[in-house]
């Protein structure tokens, strides 16, 4: 059985091949291919995850080494998988998401020339990622790691032709690559304090380690995962990012790649648990992005930026519950999977509705399309009350443990943790509410392009639809699935542990609390927004509103500090290059032919001169000779 | 040296002066065979005045020309008889009453001399550069030196087909002195030597066919200021004759030990006073250090280098260069070496400022010619450097040093005859430009020349430093072999701005041509290219018969 | 006596050299196909040298040894090591592509001249550079590899002043003089350095009485050679000096922007790829080896050199405007990586060093070359002359883009690996040091990105229009290196293998031991 | 007669030869003063001859007497040349050739 692990990466890989490879004569069948592989990795995950299930609890992890990759002395770096339930979960959730987006694209996609390189890079996706989830060693997680940075770089760019998307796409790149930095650096850390890289080995080595070291080591990884999971202080890019096609989005920005940093933290359980001042800047960092990604969510018109501020904010609980340690590692990769289906199931259904509307992202010219798209506007309003934390629905399971792993977290903090989960649970109700009225109620707001093509809003195809139906079953029924008999913490607690905490106040009565911060945030949505008619373009809004809407100001941070120091940074330093260190250069060989000329006016033509300067030096001849000899 | 103590040596060798016997006078002995080298050739050249007395005018330049080669072939066929002989070796002997001595480096340099101006006869020889002149074909000297320029009598001279081929038998002339120079085993001999091969080489000068006002010039300048160095060497010689009582080198090496067998009073006054040999000492050595162009005492070379034929300049280039670094090892190893303490800090300077100066200033020219002068100062510095080393090595190096850029520089001066407009050689940098685009062969030779100039591995140039260098570094001199680093990275600037002219400039439309030469320049060129790949790559055998023959009889 | 196999893989090129040079004018493509198909003869050479290589043997293997000048002390002696295997192997790999891809590079503009043949000349100077960068790589006589150090700079100086970028901003004599004044800043740079290593070569021999590696290292090792530490530094100072003049290390870098951007492209890839790779090599295998201890000592200050090479060649790669400058300073970028691997002196660093040495030639290779295409499409090396590549020329865009990712040392292909041993090995070492040396590689994803930013996406440029995308030939150059790429970042075990116990080897020489993890230090 | 005084004046004698060397510009009459530093050599090799008390010295000063004649003969051979085509026999105004 565990020879299949590598048939889970190698299926997407040959996809990816085949497509990249293939040229044109493969256009037309191009992702047929691509899904086909995606599913049949799909398939191999599910045979995989039944053949786990017969397995007892401790006795479910599987390894597979490939080879030896980079045997250097004293260095030992192989290819080789480790499939426990941690890295089903995630199999699981990626293949099936990812397959679910491939179909989706196939109608999505349909009119782009290049759609079969599309589905390349969605398979190169989808390769690099399941390296990520089931590596054995931490650089083989790298590999995969940047693997999906690169997919990530070539889908957020897939129209190059736009300038910002070209933009988007290397900023996102450029950020993660601060964020992998972190993780190398944690890397080498590990390396010259355990000896090795490998997961076993290295979380055994945990307990003869001193505890600074183990803070390095987390607070690197954290810097990784803040990258890669757009955690404030790296989270720059993600909204950028929206200028993907929107299954990308779905895919790589909702459900699967920007949540690899909750993963990258829950699979270094073992370090995290020993450095408890790491542990603690993980919460805050999740705490504060939570907060963070939910106000800029609450500005944003573009109904793509505002899913992506949800995002953010929905992957700071995740990280906040990373972050608490034993007590919340179960319920980060719940919310992760729960949040996998219905934040994709959003994404998809916005995408539906700018298929429908002619790539229009401006929510202030949607409104009332309910009428026009019923399929997109049932699931997308699924998701919503998932998102919101309805209760029943997935979220509402997944979120509320959250906030009850946060109060267990005790004492002060646990009371901060906790509030700020809620509030964060009442904004996102008004945020998620208000892109809900803007969208699918009211009066239709759309008006004719400046070509006067007026949009004619259509539901989609059914290659569309029905992976918005799958996915909105997910968002419905996965949480209340996994939570009933606390299913999801018993498969997972064999890898990651679990406790329970100390929390002060009853379940009940944060399930209660919740409830009423919801009612808050909708109520307030539906004040704003529902009740009166929304203006086409956006007022001025306050001095908040203003700076959520340009990210909370953190791009204009990096545009002058980062961009432009580093502009002029490069610009002096090419100057120097050439005015100094050059310049010592062509100095020297200038100065030698200016003392040649120089010298070489000695040489005048004259005759007597030139013996004036034998006699000369034969006089300093036999002085110097005669002063040797008196010295 | 006070007057009273002279005055009394003074009445007292008067009377040593009456006592000497008259009747001591022995026949003096010459072993013919050890001098044949020189002996033939001044024999051929004696014989080529007669050539031009009595053979007529059409037949001399053939036989002159005949005459010449086969002189110095015989005369080198001399040399290897000899050295195969075991002179070289262990036979080394002083010859001809203790004038000439026939030892490794003589035998060395005067094999290198010999081929070197083999060589560079055949550049004299060459006709087929200028366009003959009503239908005769002429060479690179003057129709008829004594004539005004431009005159109608020089008119006259070109149109009646005369040449000036005696320039054959004063090249044999000035061989002859070059050979001996390096043997001289006694200053009058060194003395005698050096105007023998000057005076030859002033006259071959000015007898230019082109340009015929700055090779008079060249001609005036190098025998004005020869002659001036030669009155400097002469009075060194006679304070090193009133130190030591003696000219042979033998009998100064000597005194200079202290380990002199008689001293007669006169003799003891005079050694106690150093300033005598010091002052001699330098003057001798500004003498010879004149002769191979160092610095302060090179003023002449770019001038002479320029104005001269371009063969001329070429045979003096090598040819003067090795005779005259002969000597001054000979002058440093055997007469001098307890002076070496006092005179090395001196050598020092002047090597340094020889190398400094002469990479420096050879930056900025813009004649070929003149570049190729201050490239030869340069490398009379490295010279120095070996010759600094004091010790075997050391002599052994610079004599496969001046082996290996003799042959070089002859070639450099035979391609630089090539290049031609409607002026005669052009010289100036300038019309260089693009040569390697229009006759890529006779450019890229030049380059393998340069390259070795700038001592570029597998070429014999980087061989021959390599040998001073390591010389010297382990002579002690290790600050010279940093200099000499320094300035061959100075050197190779400019021989780089004339590959980088030839190669990657574009030619320009009033550009010079490049003569296709007669089988004799291009033997020239070619023993030269051979020379410097040969010695580049394998240089192993010719080492070993620089360092057999590093050895002086004193 | 067995066959001489190392002198034959250097002589190979060395004849194919004289018959291409001697290929009459008008048989141009005569020429080319010879060039190739001696390069091609040297790679199957090398390819038996690899497989003949037992990494587990003798230090040295396929040794030769031959009398030559004995009265310098030098003989001809060859041997490879796993580190000369690898150099060797990559030198081998990647001229045939630098034929293929320069071969319309030489052809004459106008033919008025049937004496002048540029293209025979191209083509053979390419094969004497590549005869004796392998014979450098298999030197083991001090004096040997000085001289091929020095003279290999002659006919890369004739590559570099003959053959000039066509693509050139300027006027014609604009562009002659800037070239010429590339090929010459080119070789007086190295010329000063390599003859500051001739003061230090004489200056080994006067102290150590023997150019032979073997020999000296063996007098060292038991004592019998005992050296001063002043003339031991002195002597290191002046070896160095010359490798990083060619490596090249901040701040003897300036010839390398001007030289690569002034030359063709296949030339550029020629210096870069290739001939600096002796200089690295040679810091590896004389420096260490010949002065452990004064490496040791200087080791501080170059470590900072180093590093400083790594951020400032990135951040000028940054700031240029100039495609082929841009690659330029990347590489400078990259050569102070390796020379940090080496001075680290860990295992990990050394074998890094030495992976990132083939690494780096077959990644600048496969950017390099593509630009190079790209660069003779457009007739510009102006970045801002480009734009939108992607979509007329995708394949060459998406070749540009992977030999851009390689040159950013993604994971899975082959910069990665020796990226990643340069970093741990010069982090166990040095952790601060290591962890400076990371900012590299954002910087590195900033110059490549914004270079592809702005030549390959965005919308289709002037002139860009009817851009063909790669030819057959073209195909032929990227395509192989890519692949080669892919393998040894994937499986770069082949490689590693060769090269550990050589770099175990120089462990020994400097006496150097990796440091412990702390968990077995604590036990 | 103290003999040191003949050394005196020898050297007195190159020196003023040398000196004119330097400062004359007549090519005729610098080589006269050439001529004049030969001779200073001579009586040097004469006197210190006489000193010595061998023969030496004398023998050269016959030799060097020689040599000046051919240098006479050579060296006015070419001012002479240079004088017909220059009408000067100034030295400074034969510097076609510097820098």
């Amino acid at each position: 059985m565990e020879n299949l692990i590598a048939l889970l990466v190698a299926a997407p890989l040959l996809g990816a091949a085949v497509l990249l490879c293939g040229g044109r004569r493969l256009d037309r069948a191009g992702h047929w291919i691509g899904t086909l592989f995606a599913a049949a990795s799909f398939v191999v995950g599910v045979v995989l995850f039944v053949d786990m299930l017969g397995r007892g609890a401790d006795d479910r992890t599987l390894h597979q080494k490939l080879f030896s990759w980079i045997p250097v002395e004293g260095f030992q770096a192989d290819v080789a998988f480790q499939l426990d339930q941690l890295s089903m979960t995630f199999v699981l959730l990626i293949t099936g998401v990812g397959t679910l987006i491939h179909i989706y694209s196939i109608g999505y996609m349909e009119h782009d020339e290049r759609r079969r390189r599309f589905f390349g890079y969605l398979n190169l996706f989808l390769a690099a990622m399941l390296i990520l989830v089931i590596a054995d060693n931490y650089l083989l997680l790298y590999v995969g790691w940047e693997g999906v940075g690169l997919a990530s770089y070539l889908l957020i760019g897939f129209w190059q032709h736009k300038p910002s998307a070209a933009t988007a796409a290397k900023k996102a790149f450029l950020v993660n690559r601060v964020g992998d930095m972190g993780l190398s650096i944690a890397i080498m850390l590990m390396f010259t304090t355990f000896g090795t890289f490998a997961f076993g080995p290295a979380f055994e080595a945990t307990g003869d380690t001193s505890e600074g070291k183990l803070t390095a080591i987390g607070l690197m990884l954290l810097l990784a995962a803040c990258g890669k999971s757009a955690q404030v202080p790296l989270q720059s890019w993600l909204g950028d990012a929206m200028e993907g096609p929107t299954p990308v989005s779905a895919l790589i920005h909702a459900a699967t790649m920007v949540t690899a940093g909750v993963y990258l933290i829950v699979r270094s359980g073992a370090i995290f648990n020993a450095a408890p001042d790491a542990q603690l800047v993980v919460v805050i960092v999740g705490a504060v992005t939570l907060l963070f990604g939910a106000i800029v969510g609450c500005a944003k018109d573009d109904i793509k930026k505002a899913l992506a501020g949800s995002t953010m904010s929905q992957i700071g609980y995740m990280i906040l519950a990373a972050g608490l340690g034993p007590i919340g590692y179960v319920f980060a990769i719940m919310h992760l999977v729960t949040h996998g289906f219905f934040k994709a199931g959003l994404f998809l259904g916005a995408g539906s509705v700018m298929h429908g509307m002619n790539d229009e992202v401006d929510m202030r010219k949607y409104g009332g399309l309910r009428k026009f798209m019923p399929v997109t506007f049932v699931t997308f309003g699924l998701g919503y009350l998932a998102i919101i934390g309805f209760p029943g629905l997935s979220g509402f399971f997944s979120k509320d443990m959250i906030i009850e792993a946060a109060f267990a977290k005790g004492g002060t903090e646990g009371w901060i943790l906790g509030c700020v989960t809620l509030l964060g649970a009442a904004i996102t109700a008004f945020y998620m509410t208000r892109v809900m009225l803007l969208t699918f109620f009211g009066e239709k707001r759309w008006q004719p392009d400046a070509e006067g093509h007026e949009p004619h809003p259509h539901e989609s195809p059914k290659s569309m639809t029905i992976p918005m139906i799958v996915l909105a079953f997910g968002s419905v029924f996965a949480g209340g699935f996994f939570s009933i008999g606390d299913r999801f913490m018993h498969w997972l607690e064999p890898v990651t542990g679990h406790d329970h905490g100390h929390a002060p106040v009853s379940a009940t009565t944060v399930t209660a609390a919740t409830m009423v911060v919801l009612v808050i945030g909708v109520a307030i949505a539906w004040t704003m927004y529902g009740r009166k008619p929304v203006p086409v373009v956006a007022p001025r809004g306050s001095l908040l509103t203003r700076a959520a809407r340009r990210d909370l100001l953190q791009d204009d941070f990096n545009h002058v500090v980062l961009v432009r120091g580093g502009e002029h940074l490069t610009r002096s330093l090419v100057y120097v290059d050439h005015t100094l260190v050059d310049g010592v250069v062509n100095g020297t060989a200038a100065s030698m032919g200016g003392l040649s000329g120089r010298l070489r006016k000695l040489q005048n033509g004259y005759a007597r001169s030139y013996a004036v300067s034998m006699f000369g030096g034969a006089a300093v001849l036999i002085a110097a000779t005669l002063l040797m000899r008196a010295v | 040296m006070s007057a009273t103590a002279v005055h009394s040596l003074w009445t007292r060798a008067g009377e040593v002066t009456t006592a000497a016997p008259g009747d001591k006078f022995t026949a003096p002995t010459i072993e013919y065979a050890q001098l044949a080298p020189v002996l033939i050739v001044v024999g051929v050249a004696v014989l080529g005045i007669l050539v031009e007395a009595f053979v007529p005018r059409r037949a001399r330049y053939t036989t002159q020309v005949f005459l010449t080669v086969v002189a110095l072939a015989a005369a080198f066929a001399a040399v290897v008889g000899l050295a195969a002989g075991g002179y070289a070796g262990e036979k080394a002997q002083i010859a001809a009453m203790g004038a000439v001595a026939v030892d490794g480096p003589t035998l060395f340099l005067q094999g290198t001399i010999l081929l070197v101006s083999m060589v560079s006869v055949f550049t004299f020889a060459e006709r087929r550069l200028d366009p003959a002149a009503h239908g005769n074909r002429v060479d690179s000297f003057a129709a008829q030196a004594g004539a005004v320029p431009g005159s109608d009598s020089e008119k006259a001279a070109v149109k009646a087909g005369f040449t000036t081929t005696e320039v054959f038998p004063l090249v044999l002339f000035s061989v002859a002195g070059m050979l001996v120079f390096p043997a001289a085993n006694d200053l009058l001999t060194l003395f005698i030597a050096l105007e023998v091969f000057s005076l030859p080489l002033y006259l071959l000068c000015a007898v230019a066919r082109r340009k015929r006002l700055m090779s008079q010039e060249a001609a005036v300048k190098y025998f004005l200021l020869g002659a001036f160095s030669s009155a400097f060497l002469l009075f060194g010689i006679a304070l090193l004759y009133g130190y030591a009582g003696t000219v042979s080198y033998a009998g100064i090496a000597n005194v200079v030990d202290g380990t002199v067998q008689e001293i007669d009073p006169a003799l003891a006054s005079t050694m106690g006073n150093d300033a005598l040999l010091l002052i001699g000492a330098a003057m001798i050595l500004m003498g010879l250090l004149f002769k191979v162009g160092a610095v302060p005492f090179h003023m002449w070379t770019p001038d002479v280098y320029q104005g001269a034929p371009t063969p001329v300049t070429g045979f003096m280039a090598a040819a003067t260069k090795v005779a005259a670094f002969g000597a001054l090892l000979r002058l440093l190893y055997v007469v001098l070496p307890g002076l070496t303490w006092d005179l090395r800090p001196v050598m020092w300077g002047v090597a340094i400022v020889t190398m400094l100066g002469g990479a420096i200033v050879a930056i900025t020219q813009t004649d070929i010619k003149r570049l190729l002068a201050y490239s030869s100062i340069a490398h009379a510095g490295f010279i120095l450097a070996g010759v600094i080393a004091a010790s075997p090595e050391g002599v052994s190096s610079v004599l496969f040093y001046l082996g290996v850029y003799s042959f070089v520089t002859v070639g450099a001066f035979a391609v630089v005859t090539l290049v031609r407009d409607a002026g005669g050689e052009a010289t100036h940098l300038s019309k260089w430009a693009g040569l390697g685009r229009r006759s890529p062969l006779t450019a890229a030779v030049f380059a393998v020349f340069l390259l070795s100039f700038a001592g570029i591995p597998l070429t014999s140039g980087f061989s021959g430093k390599f040998a001073v260098f390591k010389a010297a570094a382990d002579g002690g001199a290790g600050g010279l072999v940093v200099v000499g680093v320094i300035s061959s990275a100075i050197a190779a600037f400019f021989y780089l701005r004339v590959i980088v002219l030839m190669f990657f400039s574009e030619p320009k439309a009033d550009g010079p041509t490049v003569a296709v030469p007669s089988p004799l320049t291009m033997t020239t060129i070619a023993v030269g290219v051979a020379v410097t790949l040969v010695l580049g790559l394998a240089p192993q055998y010719f080492l070993d018969l620089a360092s057999q023959a590093g050895v002086f009889v004193r | 006596m067995s066959f001489p196999l190392l002198t034959a893989t250097a002589a190979l090129p060395a004849i194919g050299a004289i018959v291409t040079a001697a290929v009459p004018a008008a048989q141009r493509t005569a020429a080319k196909w010879l060039a190739l198909f001696f390069s091609l003869g040297t790679l199957v050479l090398a390819g038996i040298v690899f497989v003949r290589f037992e990494p587990g043997g003798d230090r040295y293997q396929l040794t030769e040894s031959h009398a030559w000048i004995a009265d310098f002390g030098v003989r001809y002696e060859l041997g490879v090591d796993g580190i000369g295997v690898a150099l060797l192997a990559l030198t081998a790999l990647l001229i045939p592509f630098v034929i293929l891809a320069g071969w319309h590079d030489a052809d004459p503009l106008e033919t008025k001249s049937s004496r002048w043949r540029p293209t025979q000349g191209f083509f053979a100077l390419i094969l004497m550079v590549e005869a004796m960068v392998i014979l450098s790589f298999e030197a083991t006589d001090v004096f040997l590899f000085y001289i091929l150090f020095e003279a290999m700079l002659i006919p890369m100086y004739f590559l570099i002043g003959g053959f000039g970028d066509r693509a050139h901003a300027g006027t014609d004599e604009n562009a002659a003089a800037q070239r010429s004044y590339a090929a010459v800043k080119f070789l007086l740079y190295n010329l000063a350095g390599g003859l500051i290593m001739l003061a230090a070569v004489i200056g080994l021999y006067v102290v150590a009485g023997s150019f032979s590696l073997s020999e000296i290292a063996e007098a060292r090792a038991n004592g019998s050679l005992e050296m001063a530490s002043s003339t031991e530094r002195w002597l290191f100072l002046g070896f160095f000096f010359a490798f990083a003049v060619k490596a090249p290390l901040w701040p003897l870098h300036t010839w390398l922007p001007n030289a690569m951007g002034e030359a063709t492209t296949p030339v550029a890839v020629l210096i870069t790829a290739v001939v600096d790779k002796v200089g690295t090599f040679a810091m590896l295998r004389f420096c260490l080896q010949l002065f452990p201890e004064a490496s040791k000592w200087a080791t501080p200050v170059i470590l900072v050199l180093a590093l400083i090479s790594i951020i400032y060649g990135a951040l000028l790669a940054v700031g240029q405007r100039d495609i082929k400058r841009l690659i330029a300073y990347a590489s400078i970028s990259h050569f102070g990586f390796i020379v940090l691997g080496i001075f680290a002196m860990t295992s990990q660093g050394q074998s890094g060093a030495t992976l990132y040495m083939v690494n780096h030639g077959l990644s600048t290779a496969a950017l390099m070359l593509v630009a190079g295409f790209l660069i003779t499409r457009r007739g510009s090396r102006l970045i801002a002359d480009y734009g939108g590549v992607q979509k007329v020329a995708p394949v060459l865009a998406g070749t540009f883009l992977i030999g851009g990712l390689a040159t950013l040392s993604l994971p899975g292909l082959a910069p990665f690996v020796s990226e990643f041993l340069v970093l741990v090995g010069a982090f166990s070492a040095y952790p601060v040091v290591g962890v400076i040396a990371t900012l590299g590689i954002v910087l590195a994803a900033l110059y490549v990105l914004v270079l592809y930013q702005r030549t390959m996406t965005g919308p289709v440029g002037e002139k860009i229009g009817g851009m063909p995308d790669l030819r057959v030939r073209e195909l032929a150059v990227a395509l192989p290196l890519i692949a080669v790429l892919i393998f040894l970042g994937v499986f770069p075990k082949p490689l590693t293998e060769v090269v550990n116990p050589a770099v175990q080897h120089t462990m020994q020489d400097v006496q150097k031991k990796d440091p412990q993890p702390e968990v077995e230090a604590a036990k | 007669m103290n003999p040191v005084n003949y050394l005196y004046l020898a050297a007195l004698l190159f020196t003023i030869g040398a000196s004119g060397v330097l400062i004359r510009r007549n090519a005729i009459v610098v080589f006269m003063c050439i001529e004049l530093m030969l001779n200073a050599c001579n009586l040097t090799l004469v006197a210190f001859s006489r000193m010595h008390g061998n023969l030496d010295g004398q023998i050269i000063a016959f030799f060097t007497m020689v040599v000046a004649a051919a240098e006479v003969v050579v060296g006015l051979a070419i001012i002479v040349s240079l004088f017909r085509s220059r009408h000067s026999a100034s030295v400074d105004d034969a510097s076609l050739m510097k820098l």
